[in-house]
């Protein structure tokens, strides 16, 4: 079956996006298709490259990142929602006119559209937030 | 159609899972996930809830509860799932509602 | 490819978060695809529809007077729940009036809002193939 | 001491109100400010708690009650401050509690 | 300067989101300053200090071991409210057994947690000088 | 009267910040001192220098940044929090092996004993969270 999840919360402060995490995996290992990651609110948060937790927790930037080179997922940051927050990738950090970016290899930045395309595309759209 | 519901807040601080039973028609499921899994245990009034609301089908997510220290504490008749059941949940429904 | 029904599940007040606001964006965003899109505005989500909301006080921008551009968009099932209006002591006159106009029946003007009890949305909610919560 | 307590919640859809009134011993100022603010209008459970609590100031954050368009529904006996307001309510109080 | 009555006022469960465990980091950190400490435990927060916590499979830290080294940070205050308890169907036998050794007695083993009222907390609550929330 | 503000979500997705800077203002227009700010939780996510929110909404992070300035405010990000969220001045960045950072002007990265400090030096700690 094809899925699709959506997450409203950033790492960490809510045990949303560790449970979407846990989630694809499964449904993954379950041989599931996941068409979609959709990254919303203050989700987008979850796309930082700069994070540095400590030793003995886990990374959840890391574990998305990772989890997407392995299993080729689709993580799309919600362009507007990035922008409000601070999440840029390298090009739409130029166009600003900044020097510096945070965007994390795996995630691709881009519009609300690809949300309503995955409740369109996919069998079950699954929300995780606060 | 059948809707399998997620309810991940607490029964004791917010409405959220009061609302849920709310939407809970006969037929769906309720599952309870993250600080959710509250509801779940006995000696409350979140247990009694969920014994009256007759032909929903209510299931927690294990690992949450687990984390939590509540195992020993489980309610009578709700279904302990993983992950794994969790996606199966979501696939045996239609659709999903998040009550966040 | 057959049309969906999206149902976008709106429980937060404006303001104390962003989940109404950014909520507004997905509809108007979603509009443009053609799917079968309801709205419905279950227990604090009310709030988001109330007359007179004035937030240069506060310094957020008031993002109100969009709910009521929806009609334009063709978005006209808003679904309204009876019971978390009564319980907070509001009636659909402090709501804003929300229209739309009926392009089969020579753009006659109709209310977007249905007023419904939570059982009768239960019933519309369970027929949904896609809930969006924020 | 007197204590100012802050509720930043809808007493609706969550406790936090209802555990600070439990809190606010005679003499303190309960303040809404945010979602909050809601428990500062008529024809609900929270209005009736509000006058149910004497002993207690209550107050409101004006321009949280205009932003939500419920100027006109505020309750009786409850306060409106600005934000200069909010800091005399800081300052004329010994220590601050924020009912998050 | 005089020492200050700082109260950590703990109203969130564990896991499900992150402020039990910064807050305890804060009280941590903030028993080095000398302070006059205490915690409270109101509403959720009781759940932070379940015994059997185990955190494996939902993949965080399990951090509930370090509530029991809080007595040798000389944190031995610690204010749990009977209300909530009752309200969640636990007893103090839900809980971790929080120690602290007291100088002044040979070191003698005394308990940390004081199961309290809520009127009662509410007058400790109203004679601190700095309450901090999370 | 001496104020110290704690800040525990980020900016836009909790009105927190916005209420605390309305606050912060209103206590300085009213001759109060300000010891200084403390961002904590997501609170660090205040300190951005790469959002770009809406033209027509306010800039959060840059309000901060601008009352700072204006008032010598100490704002100050705790070092931990900010790390398993992914804000980074460009000494942490430097050290951590980033080549990007993303701290905004006028904020500071420090540890947890500046918001215990704040409390013992200030007459009133005032909390906004969510």
């Amino acid at each position: 079956m094809k899925f699709s999840i959506q997450i409203n919360e950033g790492p960490y402060q809510h045990q949303a996006s560790d449970t979407a995490y846990q989630f694809a995996r499964a449904a993954l290992a379950a041989g599931h298709e996941i068409f979609r990651v959709f990254f919303y609110h203050d989700g987008v948060n979850n796309a930082t490259k700069l994070a540095v937790p400590p030793q003995d927790d886990r990374d959840i930037p890391k574990l998305w990142s990772e989890l997407s080179k392995e299993n080729d997922l689709d993580l799309v940051v919600c362009i507007a929602a990035a922008q409000r927050r601070g999440m840029m990738d390298v090009d739409e950090a130029k166009r600003q006119g900044f020097e510096d970016n945070n965007l994390n290899e795996g995630f691709r930045i881009s519009g609300l559209g690809q949300l309503i395309e995955a409740g369109i595309e996919s069998d079950r759209l699954v929300v995780f937030g606060a | 159609m059948t809707l399998l519901h997620t309810v991940n807040k607490s029964p004791f601080e917010s409405m959220s899972f009061d609302t849920c039973l709310g939407y809970a028609k006969d037929g769906s499921t309720v599952l309870l996930i993250e600080d959710g899994v509250y509801a779940a245990t006995t000696g409350n009034s979140a247990a009694d809830k969920i014994k009256n609301a007759s032909g929903v089908t209510f299931a927690v997510l294990g690992p949450d509860l687990q984390a939590r220290g509540l195992e020993n504490k489980l309610a009578d008749g709700i279904k302990v799932v993983d992950y794994e059941g969790f996606v199966n949940l979501v696939a045996e429904h239609d659709s999903v509602q998040s009550w966040l | 490819m057959a049309v969906k029904k999206f149902m976008y599940v709106n429980r937060k007040a404006p303001y104390g978060t962003i989940y109404a606001l950014e909520s507004l964006e997905v509809v108007l965003i979603g509009a443009a695809f053609d799917q079968d899109v309801s709205l419905a505005f279950i227990g604090d989500g009310v709030y988001e529809l109330t007359k007179g909301q004035k937030t240069e006080a506060i310094g957020q921008k008031n993002f109100s007077p969009t709910y009521s551009a929806l009609g334009d968009y063709d978005v006209n099932k808003i679904y309204v729940e009876k019971e978390s209006l009564e319980e907070r002591g509001l009636t659909l006159d402090d709501l804003q009036h929300l229209v739309w106009e009926d392009e089969d029946e020579d753009w006659a003007e109709k209310d977007s809002i249905r007023l419904v009890s939570r059982s009768e949305l239960a019933d519309v909610m369970a027929e949904q193939d896609i809930c969006l919560s924020f």
